[in-house]
């Protein structure tokens, strides 16, 4: 269902993972700067690997020998990114519906995804506000919900609750979970929060120093004990 | 600003620059208007001769400057987001027209396109004659003004980060839909004023229009060459037709400023 | 097309003349009087310095008469085979004079005063034909007795600048920021007479600027250019001329 | 550039314009060179007419730009970041020197500061002389290149985000280091883009200079002035000598921006 | 030795909150969009109250009666941004170094502080790597490491530990605490984090659109069930 076999040199290190999962909903962990975000970026294809393969569903996104690489916006991916990259010149309005317009979607149908994404994260009311004019939390959930309102057929989420108050992230987190069951959407997140990655995660993998140090199923990995990295939420 | 120690002083000095500034600029204008004798402006404001260039320098130089803007524009993003060989060299040869004397750039105008030109020789057999023609203020108007916009815009882009324009594709915009909904408006600032720098600059033109397209009253005489004729018989008159030609520039570019910013203009915070 | 032998029957002929700049003034009269009896012309100026029109006439430029500020330029093109040689005429003179401003601020009475230390002169640089008629007469000047060898040299000590055109020797001292300015006669219209004073140059000591006209080889209506020059140099027409200061010849 | 269905067409279309306007300003440029006699080269490169020119203009011209950026940057900042009664107005003023024809532009100039001139006749008993002095021509140059940094300089002080300069200011630095710390730095892309525009512009400069600083060697004729009044005599001398001050424009040109590349503008991400 | 009492109209509501803490740590806590943000940077100065004081130890930094409004920088506040706002045309070290040579420190003590902070972060290696070249967590390591190089006499930190993972988190938060100990500085730390809160705070105070909906010491007000906000934590 998805495949990443890919390397790239960094400036610090050489990028070269390897992820492969059947099922569900991937969970990337890991320490700062171990090259998570780079990751997302490769999938979604701002980033270009020096070489590998790129799979997601029966979807070539790149392979390298067989000289394929489809734009970024052939992916159908959705991403939130790590810093959000709200358009800062538009509403909150018009950034959830950018997506849907871009994909064309009618009219109508661009009001009710828009409007349905920023109810259910309490955005609604504040959907004529420019985006560069909210706080931090207020911005993830824009960010979130104008990933959901393009329907992606990919999720691709950079520590989407980082800026959420508690209670928003645990609505969120189901949120989320829910969109990706009824989707049977593969979703890669990169969280460092065991609540997200027990919560969301089927496959779990531990990135360090641009590898996979640790991979498994989520409910095994992350019982205390199975990885020093995984150890450090219990210390 | 709120005053620090060091700050009153920077800021005293701030103003007082603000201040020369405006007044090197403000005195000259206005002196062409004390120094006017005022007597003729009704006159010349309904003269044929005077009507003709106002309509032919505000017509050519809104052509120009959407030819410029259009055509200006990829070669700005081309030149903010690629690297291509001997990009230094080309884009600095698109800033040459500024340093050239503007007769001496009619003249290259002319020996390129001209009936005799290099490559007006080639257009000629095919029986298009570019100079002389209103089609030459306009072309001689490109050449002089194109750098001051393509220069703004490339800086404008270049300023644009480049996540805005991932988010944009990752959305399913393709790259000419996000540099039209993304990248256009996040660089709108500079772009107006670089559209508004480089009009400006074909209205005054006079030099490369007088030698690549003559001076033809109703066909070829702009303002600017209203002007510089006029003042062959008339220094007053002369005088009279530019305080019109920058009174009307003067509310034209105000008027652009005030749309500007109520429509397009992000705000800053 | 060339002329038809029905004039009643052809479409307006567009003669389109080259004229040099100081021609502007006369030169839109004279169309006005020559439009009024001849309607099937309809007359397209294109003034500007005569060195400007030739380049554009070298580079290939259409035009049916030209009318140059000097023989040398119109010698240049009749030489390069431009023009059709045998319409060539002088048809006016033009001379030079001295202007100075109203206020007379450096107190120029006669041309003696122009050799006073510190008399601001503009001229026009020795290529424009204004620049070089004034050295010529400052050569005579010096040449004379009552100005004396060293006439020439103290005059040209005093020129603060050399105008590429002389629109801006009459400019400058218009607005009394230079003291006098050599210029043609017919740069001082009547507009003029409030803002400067002539020191006029007595013809023993000034030149012949003679200004030539003709018709180009190339032109689609060479009868009605004759027709044109003609008039220019009709008797009308040289009641214009002389209006604006020059001499008819 | 990716190729997408769409995205090939646009991509030959911006190369198409991209091509089309590099061909258009570099065909006359050329022109010049291929119709030119080269015969005189060696000897006008060592004439102390053209040695003179040259020095005096890159003086000048320098000069000029320096006072353009020393004392507009001020403006360009007061007018990017604050509020103040008619400010379009202003903001406008500053901009008209383009629109004016250069040579009424040096009489307005006159009108200014010549001995008659309205502040001029007053400086004038006290003794100082400004018109037709190398001052002069530096005046004209500042009063018609001005426009083209301080607008630039603006737009790009508008999008420096101001968080930047409030962590500085947290952070200990006082308004006027944070602006040359922090806002100078991060503005550095467009202000040294439009002091080469403004540079450009002053160094070609003619009718103003001519007409506010007069044509005399050696104190005031610029090399546009001594392509002028050679123009007069001899085409092939004047085109001559613009190829020079093309093509030492060019190497300056390139050689600043090769040198900002390395040190200066921060990269885009 | 804290004292906030400041309104200001803001686009939604009006903030009109009330803190006073006469020790230690302050920690601001509440809904996305509350105010949290806006009331760090009146006390930063970068945002004006409509009216109120601002008082940190003997020093009044805001008296809208009194009309003082001390400079910015003459406040000598250390501020982690929530968005960073590293400078992106410098290195780090440069980034981390610009309080200490701004405040004048001799060059020899700019050095030593810059790699003392860094070190301690373990982001000395990174120390001519640009600043816009990081990933998010390594920003905010830099982030801090600036704040605290500055040596403020008030600490406020918006979130600072929201992007770091686990293990980076546990033992930024132990340096912060230990910062605030040795330099007996006041600090405000805004905060999702429950861990954050019981860690360092010494007072709690919950926003509600602009206002204080709970305030009290830690240790009480952190008990499951003292407040619906501290609930959802535990949901
Ligand atoms: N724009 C850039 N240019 C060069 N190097 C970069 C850039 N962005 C990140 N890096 C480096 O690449 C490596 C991987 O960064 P990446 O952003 O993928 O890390 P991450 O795992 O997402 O970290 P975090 O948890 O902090 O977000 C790091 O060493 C980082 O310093
Ligand atoms: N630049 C701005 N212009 C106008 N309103 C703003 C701006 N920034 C934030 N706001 C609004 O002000 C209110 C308070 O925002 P603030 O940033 O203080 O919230 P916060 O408590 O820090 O939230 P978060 O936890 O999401 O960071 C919110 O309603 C927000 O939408
Ligand atoms: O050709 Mo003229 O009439 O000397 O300017
Ligand atoms: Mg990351
Ligand atoms: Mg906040």
């Amino acid at each position: 269902m998805l495949r990443i076999r890919v390397t790239r040199a960094l400036r610090d290190f050489t990028l070269d993972v390897d992820i492969e999962s059947d099922n569900g909903t991937v969970v990337l962990m890991g320490n700062n700067g171990s090259g998570k975000t780079t990751v997302l970026n490769m999938v979604a294809g701002i980033a270009r690997p020096d070489a590998g393969v790129i799979k997601v569903k029966e979807k070539t996104f790149f392979d390298s020998e067989a000289g394929i690489d489809v734009p970024i916006e052939d992916r159908n991916v959705g991403y939130v990114f790590q810093n959000y990259a709200l358009f800062p010149h538009m509403s909150v309005y018009d950034n959830v519906a950018f997506g849907p317009r871009m994909r064309g979607a009618p009219p109508g149908e661009v009001e009710e995804r828009v409007k349905h994404e920023l109810e259910a994260l309490g955005m609604w009311g504040l959907r004529d506000a420019k985006a560069s004019r909210l706080s931090g939390g207020q911005k993830q959930k824009v960010a979130l919900a104008r990933c959901l309102a393009a329907r992606p057929s990919l999720l691709l989420m950079d520590e989407p609750l980082s800026a959420l108050d508690a209670e928003t992230q645990a609505w969120t987190r189901s949120c989320i979970k829910q969109h990706i069951r009824d989707g049977h959407m593969p979703a890669i997140i990169v969280t460092h929060s065991l609540a997200d990655a027990i919560e969301l995660g089927d496959m779990v993998f531990i990135m360090d120093r641009g590898r996979v140090a640790a991979s498994g199923r989520a409910d095994e990995m992350l019982k205390n004990g199975s990885h020093t990295f995984i150890n450090s939420f219990f210390r | 600003m709120r005053r620090t120690k060091d700050g009153k002083g920077i800021q005293a000095l701030a103003i007082l620059f603000f201040l020369l500034v405006v007044a090197f600029i403000v005195l000259p204008l206005a002196s062409l208007f004390i120094k006017m004798e005022w007597g003729g402006l009704q006159g010349y404001l309904s003269a044929p001769l005077v009507v003709d260039a106002l309509r032919l320098s505000f017509l050519t130089s809104a052509v120009s400057t959407l030819i410029v803007v259009i055509t200006g524009t990829p070669v700005a993003y081309v030149n903010a987001r690629f690297e291509y060989p001997a990009k230094d060299a080309i884009d600095t040869m698109i800033d040459l027209p500024v340093v050239i004397p503007p007769a001496v750039a009619g003249l290259a105008l002319l020996m390129a396109f001209g009936r005799r030109g290099v490559l007006g020789q080639h257009l000629n057999a095919l029986g298009i004659d570019l100079a002389f023609t209103t089609m030459a203020v306009i072309m001689a108007q490109v050449f002089v003004s194109s750098p001051f916009f393509i220069r703004q815009a490339r800086t404008s882009f270049e300023d644009v980060d480049r996540a805005y324009e991932h988010a944009a594709r990752t959305l399913g915009a393709s790259p000419l839909k996000t540099f039209m909904y993304v990248t256009v408006p996040i660089a709108m600032n500079g772009l107006v004023s670089g559209a508004i720098l480089s009009w400006a600059r074909a209205l005054g033109e006079f030099g490369a229009t007088i030698m690549f397209a003559g001076n033809f009253e109703g066909r070829t005489q702009t303002m600017p060459l209203a002007i510089y004729t006029a003042m062959q018989g008339d220094i007053d008159a002369s005088i009279l037709l530019s305080i019109i030609l920058v009174a009307i520039s003067f509310i034209v570019i105000v008027a652009v400023k005030m749309l500007t910013r109520r429509g397009l203009i992000i705000a800053q915070d | 097309g060339g002329p038809s032998a029905t004039p009643a029957a052809t479409p307006k002929a567009d003669l389109t003349v080259f004229a040099a700049a100081s021609l502007s003034g006369a030169f839109n009269e004279t169309k006005a009087a020559y439009e009024a009896s001849h309607p099937n012309v309809n007359i397209i100026y294109n003034f500007d310095g005569t060195q400007s029109l030739r380049t554009q006439v070298e580079q290939g430029a259409y035009a049916d008469v030209f009318a140059s500020a000097s023989a040398s330029h119109m010698n240049a093109l009749k030489g390069e085979g431009y023009m059709n040689n045998s319409t060539v005429a002088n048809f006016a003179n033009n001379k030079l004079a001295v202007i100075v401003p109203k206020d007379n601020p450096a107190k120029i009475g006669s041309l003696h005063d122009l050799a006073n230390p510190g008399v601001k002169i503009v001229m026009g640089t020795k290529d424009v034909p204004v620049g070089s008629y004034t050295l010529q007469i400052l050569d005579k000047m010096a040449n004379n007795s009552s100005y004396g060898p060293d006439y020439r040299s103290k005059v040209m000590a005093n020129v603060i600048s050399q105008e590429t055109t002389v629109n801006y020797v009459v400019a400058k001292v218009a607005l009394g920021e230079a003291d006098a300015g050599f210029v043609y006669v017919s740069d001082v219209p009547a507009e003029y007479r409030d803002k400067v004073s002539v020191v006029a140059i007595p013809d023993s000591l000034n030149v012949v600027a003679v200004y030539p006209i003709g018709v180009l080889k190339e032109s689609k209506h060479p009868e009605e250019a004759q027709k044109f020059i003609d008039f220019v140099r009709s008797d009308e027409g040289k009641a214009i001329l002389a209006k604006y200061g020059f001499t008819p010849v």
